[in-house]
């Protein structure tokens, strides 16, 4: 496949992009070959995935300066070779990629060094098949190649979900999975069906695509289809189903990969569908993806609040996160129908700015829940606590994590939030009366769900890294080794800058949105601050902000040991003087959930076992899980067996009656032609 | 002349292995003869490929790219089956289910339905047509009664009056056809040939051509197994020895198909209408979404893919009635994809249940740990035959899937709702057979699968790249069905 | 105008052979269905010879000559056979009981006409008439097919119909070309020796030969 | 410019020290009202002063978290204290941390406090924190939506340029402002862990919010909780007075208008501690699981705030 590199004159960043393609298809496939050997495919295939990704993440950024480049590849269909196209959005998510998909990777080295060495060999070459899957959709250019690429993603990421297939719940999970991503991708085929221009195989490229005109029911119809399809993908209540399921059965590398990166192809899927391919939108598709957001976003984060294993929590709020960008995700498209361009580049700017926020802390999270689980050997919080004394590396860079998806300022979740309500607020620019009362509705709901992620991450990072082990055993948790601390500490890096340097960011995020709406967010704050529209309107400088809050702190620090004294007494806790602590004594992950359990009860299923007085060991069980499964899903499945049922009848071994049916189907077609 | 080798090849092999079909390398021969066919239709096939269509033996034969793709296919899958077969049959052997005699009928029917189906392929003339088509089923039937147990005997009762009503219909058809084509071309012999038929079609009786493509596509239509004449499928795929299995599903089904199209091409020159399209979309549609809700209540496996089979002819039809050529295309390519996989995962599937000494899914688990090769074979065949690239039945099901999305979007929930339902059984089940917990015995002899992952290859290559002058083979195809 | 004497015995024979799958239809005993089929081949094995003589069509004969021992001689004899060998010449009892079966029949050779009127308005040939009553013969086999419960006359019904395709063959178009023929033959008579076997198998192995044993292959 | 920043210096300063009065104030007020005998003025200053000179003493497996948190919540609260104009109008500090921002910093110590609080290990450590967070998830969209309402009709989130507009220019009745008055009241006593939400002198630790989580602390590091609480309720004050009664706040450069701006700041404060005071002691602590439906009712009347605004005023 190496003659598929053209002879063009100079080093385009999507021959780059394709180069790293290959490396990683070979890396995958030399895993295999040298599986005899898990040395070296933890030392060198893995860390060389790693370097590739940080070549992407750079050729990404590449990309978003150089102008668009593409080339053909001489495989796919007759007529309908693989188009590769590098313009600005995929560069943007290049760059969210490969620097998420850096550290994971480098983490993944040394977190992997422990697995027996069959899994490992296939673990590698599933893990770098669903990198270049990940990376082929970005680039994909017409309808084939992205649904390949797509199903590729998909298939790779199923087989690293399933990797501990021992486990029933674990196979139950992978086939949640990859049944309702290939469901989607059924629809999003629909999808490219209704778009292709003519009949003919041609049709099928993405520049056919955009120079046909659809009826405007049809590109109602595609993208409601689209919709479903990437929203399938990303979590979109109520197709979030096997999210929950599926992140905590994977790796915890994988997780991070598949929470941080690939929803955000599913959100790159929908930008470029709705944005790019159809060109014009109707102006309730804004609406429904804004309301559709908010839904999966509270949802998510309610349900993120009573989980009592630390995975599964994580999966939840990456729910909500979706959720959120959605939600800015319709508010540009509402602007933009709306014909106010600057601020649905707003919007989209908050929107964007999110992804790739998203893409650091969660990975972060994910793999900092990793080196947990792999120390103490579980994941359920109930069994955790006071590990921040045993592993204070990860604890730490984890808390970067928490505090940044909590939205606190001054770390990379805040701007966008911030970016995000800015955009609401300036939404009375409207010219829909109607859609201004929604509005300030849909931002208290962003506002609660911000909030509530802060309870959530109070509650993930109290209940695993704080107070009392839980358990006797966890004294002898050990701290990971340097690989792991070095991706940590480089998404947490990544946490930081972002979070202090979102003109630069913004920058970057800029020639994406120009090439969506046409119109980018002019920024009147200068290198150091964030000023959108206009310095008087709003504005915000998280460099000065935070230099502020270390001088106040240093200066109250000194201050108190000038004027006084650093004396320190250690003695028992206090906790009003009650004679015996134990580590039970502390909030139990349910026990923290349960006011919001009490709130949003009628949200959910809970389901609980109470231990009775006398018990000498007593044992809670609390579990809440969401309806939509009840709802939704279990009438299908009675409906399809009820259907298949009634077809089985039809078919009862009778010989005679089959002869009927022939005898019958001939009669009919007789008397159905003349 | 290399039209004579690839009949005659086949054939000397039946009579051969029908006298010494009971020694020990009876297997080998049986492989050596169907290699020498396959290379005789690879012969054939460049002669085709280079020269354009052959008409030979005064007009006896004819051979153009639409039957030429499927003759090679079916010397090709008629190979690595009897590859297949050799090591499957010497464990059954040892298994105490079958005895030299049987295995000698067994190999000498072989030979004589893989010629029987060259000979329809290859045929210019209607009738000669169905005279083999019949023969084909007659070779097959005593071969899924091969294990004398009672469900295969009823199986194989089944197989033979279902198919054998159904067949005398495509007589009918046939008789009729040539009733519309004499007064055309006159009595004799000519009337029948195809050739002749398609130069004329625009001159025959539209009525009379109606009736008779009703006839054919009943007959044949029922061995294509379209529902709701579809109900021998399921018995005879389950209870026959999996080789057989293998090739009725992977072959006998294509050429079946091929039959109705030949019709079809001649009743569309005749009415002008798409009569017959419709048709074949309707029971298309019927049979994929039948299939796709019996696969849910499937136990064995053998029966289960035998379903899948019924559901992906079901498209492939459903893609030749719409018609244009990309569905032509898609139509033809899906044909190929679903041989080459379904034969695939009927050999994985074969071993799979010797290992496990039952066809029931609920006794096969965990094959990735006591036969990993098995294992992946398969997950991948399943996989790939689900439509999941870049495997390439997903290149066909992407065409036949938007075209449809394009034409007639009205089929496209049906066809939605069966994909998701299939996908949701197949996967569902095959996920346990193949991961998990095992307690599971090995082989005693070295299972052959380098035949499973030819084919799976060749059917990821054809995923990501067909070679030009196959696309263009396929596209002379197409244009023959009238694209 | 009035046709020819010996085409109208050939109209003649056909409304005999649609007479004997009628009577096929009602029969209960299987020997007296044997009997009938032979009858009826002899009817179609005399029409297709009288086809051949009058349209100076020769290959006709040598169908003739093959219907004549194929279907009056050797299947008869070999059902004979069987029915002694096996003994299983009890009362076939109907799925349908006879009249309900005979209505649905006569229902069916009343669309059989009227489908085959307009076609046989255009056919080239003398006797298309009998174009219809071959249909009707065919559909009205499938149907005995489908009433009888037991395995020969399922057969028998089987090739009543391969009688009734024959017969449109030769009556309807003068014959199919002489090979088409002869394979159809060939196959005929191999299916019958399968048919052979299987019985012996079926037999052995559920000791009746009754259809209602083989209904273990099912949904449910 | 120079000018401006002393300004701003001055000002922070200003609320720094003067936080501790103000608290002194309130609990006076309301010892009166409960007909108690009050502590001094400046009692809370000599409790900190206490605090200081005493040892810390800490639990053993107290992580360094514990120890660093009291700092962060003081920063938080001294920079919450610079972004609100308590005197005057020109903050050249301000554009760095608009309205949004200052949730977020409150947010940031509230956090902080209640990791801390979670760090011991302790029965009630942890029970504070969770309600503490409780409380909070219901009171930080609530504050965020009172702040819409002011932005919507100042068209920003810059509190200076927001005082600018309600105040010095011409005078206008905004209904929705009215509505947000109540929410923001309702949210700052929750906020501020007062009745009816909370009791700060409560000895009951079973109905303890805030106290409960500091229950650990001792000497300094509770010195300066206690301070960055006093800081806070300050903070809330002056912003609820920028807010809704911004009138004599100075605007920027006129530094003649100081003396009264700082007059009208004293007085506005010690009406609002004494009317904080007045409300505590006649109403009573409400259950825990009365507070969601309380807080929510100030979401809901900040909510209405907004879509008032867009009915009537736009």
């Amino acid at each position: 496949m190496t003659d598929a590199i053209p002879v063009d004159p100079g080093f385009t960043p999507l021959a780059g992009a394709w180069w790293i393609v290959l490396l990683w298809l070979v890396l995958a496939f030399a895993g295999l070959i040298f599986q005899r050997r898990p040395h070296l495919i933890t030392h060198l295939i893995i860390p060389l995935g790693a370097l590739g990704a940080l070549g992407m993440a750079l050729i990404g950024a590449a990309g978003l300066v150089e102008p668009v480049s593409r080339f053909v590849l001489p495989i796919g269909l007759p007529d309908l070779p693989f188009h590769l196209r590098l313009d600005a959005l995929s560069a943007f998510f290049l760059i969210l990629l490969g620097g998420a998909a850096f550290g994971v990777t480098l983490y993944a080295s040394g977190y992997l060094r422990h697995m027996e060495r069959g899994a490992l060999a296939l673990l590698s070459l599933w893990y770098h098949l669903f990198l270049a899957g990940m990376v082929m959709v970005m680039l994909a250019d017409d309808a084939y190649a992205f649904m390949v690429a797509w199903e590729l993603m998909a298939l790779s990421s199923y087989f690293l979900v399933t990797t501990d297939h021992d486990i029933p719940d674990i196979r139950r999970a992978g086939f949640l999975y990859l049944l309702i991503a290939h469901v989607g991708a059924v629809s999003l085929l629909l999808c490219f069906g209704v778009l292709q221009g003519g009949g003919q195989i041609e049709s099928y490229s993405f520049d056919a695509i955009r120079a046909a005109e659809p009826a405007p029911f049809w590109s109602s119809v595609a993208f409601l289809l689209a919709l479903f399809g990437f929203g399938a993908k990303a979590g979109l209540v109520p197709l979030h189903v096997w999210l929950p399921e599926a992140h905590p059965a994977a790796p915890s590398p994988v997780s991070a990969l598949m929470s941080g990166v690939m929803l955000k192809t599913a959100i790159y899927g929908l930008l470029r569908v709705s944005f790019d391919l159809l060109g014009t939108q109707a102006s309730w598709w804004g609406i429904l993806v804004l309301g559709l957001g908010l839904i999966t976003a509270v949802y998510g984060v309610i349900f993120a609040a009573v989980q009592s294993d630390m995975k599964r929590l994580l999966a939840w709020s990456s729910i909500e996160n979706i959720g959120v960008i959605l939600v800015g995700i319709g508010l540009a498209m509402i602007f933009h129908t709306d014909g106010k361009g600057g601020l649905a580049a707003l919007a989209l700017t908050a929107t964007l700015y999110h992804a790739i926020n998203h893409a650091f802390f969660k990975g972060l999270l994910f793999i900092g829940t990793g080196a947990v689980l792999h120390a103490t050997g579980t994941r359920l919080m109930g069994e955790l606590g006071g590990v921040m004394r045993f592993m204070p590396w990860t604890a730490w860079l984890t808390l970067i994590g928490a505090l940044a998806i909590a939205g606190l300022p001054p770390l990379n979740g805040f701007v966008s939030e911030w970016l995000l309500l800015q955009a609401f607020l300036l939404s009375p620019g409207l010219s829909q009366p109607y859609l201004n009362m929604v509005i300030p509705v849909a931002a208290a709901s962003i506002a609660l769900a911000a909030a509530l992620a802060a309870y959530v991450m109070v509650k993930f990072f109290g209940v695993v890294f704080l107070g009392q082990p839980r358990d006797p055993n966890l004294k002898n948790a050990h701290e990971v080794c340097w690989p792991q601390r070095l991706g940590m500490i480089w998404l947490a890096l990544g946490c930081i800058l972002l979070g202090l340097m979102p003109a630069q960011v913004i920058g970057w995020i800029a020639p994406v949105v120009q090439q969506l709406i046409g119109q980018t967010l002019h920024n009147d704050g200068g290198w150091l601050m964030l000023a959108p529209v206009d310095a008087n309107r709003a504005s915000y400088a998280p460099l000065i902000f935070f230099l502020v809050v270390l001088a106040v702190l240093l200066l109250t620090f000194l201050a108190v040991r000038k004027l006084y004294h650093g004396r320190i007494r250690r003695s028992d806790p206090w906790d009003c003087g009650y004679p015996e602590q134990d580590a039970r004594m502390q909030d139990s992950a349910e026990g923290f959930g349960q006011p919001i359990r009490q709130i949003f009860e009628s949200f959910m299923r809970v389901e609980r076992e109470t231990p009775d007085p006398f018990d000498r060991h007593p044992k809670y069980r609390g579990d809440s899980r969401d309806n939509i499964w009840l709802l939704c899903y279990a009438p299908i499945a009675r409906l399809a067996a009820w259907l298949s049922d009634q077809t089985g009848r039809l078919q009862h071994g009778r010989i005679q009656w089959y002869l009927v049916y022939s005898f019958a189907t001939l009669i009919f077609l007789l008397v159905f032609t003349r | 002349m290399e039209i004579y080798w690839l009949l005659g090849i086949p054939f000397a092999g039946g009579i051969f292995l029908a006298l010494w079909g009971s020694r020990g390398f009876a297997p080998e021969i049986n492989a050596l003869f169907s290699l020498l066919t396959f290379l005789a239709a690879v012969w054939l096939t460049v002669r085709v490929v280079s020269g354009g269509p052959i008409l030979t033996a005064n007009e006896w034969f004819f051979i153009d790219p639409f039957n030429v793709f499927l003759v090679a296919l079916t010397a090709f899958v008629a190979f690595t089956t009897a590859l297949f077969s050799r090591p499957y049959m010497r464990i059954e052997q040892e298994h105490g289910r079958l005895n030299t005699a049987r295995l000698r009928l067994y190999h000498s029917s072989y030979q004589i339905f893989i010629s029987a189906m060259l000979l329809a392929l290859t045929t210019n003339n209607m009738g000669i047509l169905w005279v083999s088509m019949e023969a084909a089923t007659l070779a097959t039937v005593l071969l899924v009664s091969l294990y004398r147990t009672p469900a295969a005997l009823e199986a194989a009762w089944k197989y033979f009056i279902l198919c054998g009503v159904g067949i005398a219909q495509a007589l009918f058809g046939t008789i009729l056809l040539y009733f519309a084509a004499e007064k055309v071309l006159g009595s004799g012999g000519v009337a029948l040939l195809w050739t002749h038929l398609n130069e004329v079609k625009d001159q025959l009786e539209p009525r009379v051509l109606q009736l008779a493509f009703v006839f054919m596509l009943v007959g044949y239509g029922t061995k294509v197994g379209l529902a709701p004449l579809h109900n021998w499928l399921p018995d005879a795929h389950a209870e026959g020895p999996t080789p057989i299995s293998a090739v009725l599903s992977g072959l006998l089904l294509n050429v079946a198909l091929y039959a109705v199209m030949r019709s079809k091409v001649l009743v569309d020159g005749a009415l002008g209408t798409d009569m017959a399209g419709n048709l074949m979309m309707g029971f298309g549609l019927l049979s994929v979404v039948m299939a796709a809700f019996l696969i849910k209540r499937q136990t064995d496996v053998k029966r289960m893919f035998a379903y899948s089979s019924i559901e992906h002819m079901g498209l492939v039809t459903f893609a030749f009635g719409m018609g244009g050529a990309l569905a032509n295309f898609a139509g033809l390519l899906h044909m190929t994809m679903h041989s080459l996989t379904k034969s695939a995962i009927f050999f994985a599937v074969g071993h799979a249940t010797q290992s496990a000494g039952t066809q029931l899914m609920s006794g096969i688990r965990g094959l990735i740990k006591t036969c990993p090769t098995i294992g992946w074979g398969l997950m991948l065949g399943t996989v790939a035959i689900l439509g999941v690239p870049p495997f390439g039945v997903f290149a066909s099901e992407f065409l036949i899937i938007t075209t449809a999305m394009h034409e007639h979007p009205w089929a496209t929930p049906f066809l939605l709702t069966a994909l998701g339902v299939a996908f949701a059984s197949i996967f569902g089940k095959v996920q346990p057979m193949v991961f998990g917990e095992t307690e599971l015995a090995r082989l005693p002899h070295q299972p052959a699968l380098t035949p499973v992952f030819v084919h799976l290859g060749l059917v990821l290559m054809l995923g990501l790249f067909i070679p030009p002058y196959l696309a263009a083979w396929y596209r002379q195809a197409a244009q023959l069905l009238g694209g | 105008m009035t046709l020819p004497i010996h085409l109208q015995i050939v109209n003649l024979l056909a409304a005999l052979l649609l007479l004997i799958s009628f009577a096929m239809l009602s029969q209960r005993r299987i020997i007296g269905l044997v009997t009938l089929f032979a009858w009826q081949g002899l009817a179609l094995a005399v029409s297709t010879a009288l086809v051949g003589w009058a349209t100076g069509q020769h290959h006709l004969y040598y169908s003739a000559g093959i219907t004549l021992i194929l279907k009056v001689i050797v299947m008869p004899w070999i059902f004979y056979a069987l029915v002694k060998k096996l003994d299983v010449d009890r009362d076939v009892e109907p799925m349908i009981n006879i009249p309900t079966t005979m209505l649905i029949g006569i229902a069916l050779v009343i669309f059989a006409f009227n489908l085959a009127l307009p076609i046989s308005q255009l056919a080239g040939t003398v006797t298309r008439s009998t174009l219809g009553i071959a249909m009707a013969c065919v559909l009205l086999a499938f149907l005995m097919m489908i009433t009888r419960s037991k395995a020969i006359p399922q057969v028998i019904g089987f090739l009543a119909m391969e009688n009734g395709l024959f017969f449109a063959a030769t009556s309807a178009t003068y014959g199919m070309p002489l090979v088409v023929e002869l394979g159809v033959a060939l196959d005929v008579l191999v299916g019958v020796f399968v048919l052979g076997i299987f019985f012996f198998q079926i037999r052995e192995t559920f000791d009746s030969l009754d259809l209602k044993h083989m209904e273990k292959l099912r949904e449910r | 410019m120079t000018a401006g920043i002393l300004m701003q210096l001055a000002q922070t300063l200003l609320a720094i020290l003067l936080a501790p009065l103000l608290m002194g104030w309130t609990n006076q007020c309301r010892a009166w009202f409960q007909g108690r005998s009050a502590p001094p003025l400046t009692q809370p200053y000599r409790m900190i002063r206490k605090l200081f000179h005493k040892d810390a003493v800490i639990a053993h497996d107290a992580s360094p978290l514990f120890r660093f948190a009291p700092y962060m919540v003081f920063a938080c609260m001294a920079l919450a204290a610079g972004i609100v104009p308590i005197v005057a109008n020109d903050l050249p500090f301000s554009p760095a941390a608009d309205a949004i921002a200052l949730v977020g910093v409150f947010a940031t110590a509230r956090v902080f406090l209640a990791l801390a609080a979670m760090d011991i290990g302790t029965s009630f450590g942890t029970l504070g924190a969770r309600r503490e967070m409780l409380v909070s998830f219901l009171a930080e969209p609530a504050l965020l939506m009172v702040f819409f309402t002011t932005s919507f009709i100042a068209q920003s989130t810059q509190l200076p340029v927001i005082v600018e507009t309600l105040a010095h220019k011409q005078f206008a009745i905004y209904p929705s402002l009215a509505f947000a008055a109540v929410a923001f009241w309702m949210v700052s006593t929750a906020e501020n862990a007062r009745i009816p939400v909370d009791n700060p002198t409560t000895h009951l630790e079973l109905t303890m919010i805030h106290e409960a989580m500091i229950l650990e602390y001792s000497a300094r590091h509770l010195a300066l909780i206690e301070w960055a609480v006093a800081l806070k309720l300050f903070t809330y004050s002056a912003l609820g007075i920028a807010l809704f009664i911004p009138w004599g706040i100075a605007p920027a450069g006129n530094y003649g208008a100081l003396p009264l701006a700082m007059l009208a700041l004293v007085g506005k404060m010690a009406a609002g501690g004494l009317l904080l005071a007045f409300l505590e002691a006649i109403s009573a602590k409400l259950r825990l699981f009365r507070v969601p439906e309380y807080l929510s009712t100030a979401f809901l009347l900040a909510v209405l705030g907004t879509l008032t605004h867009f009915l009537l005023e736009v």
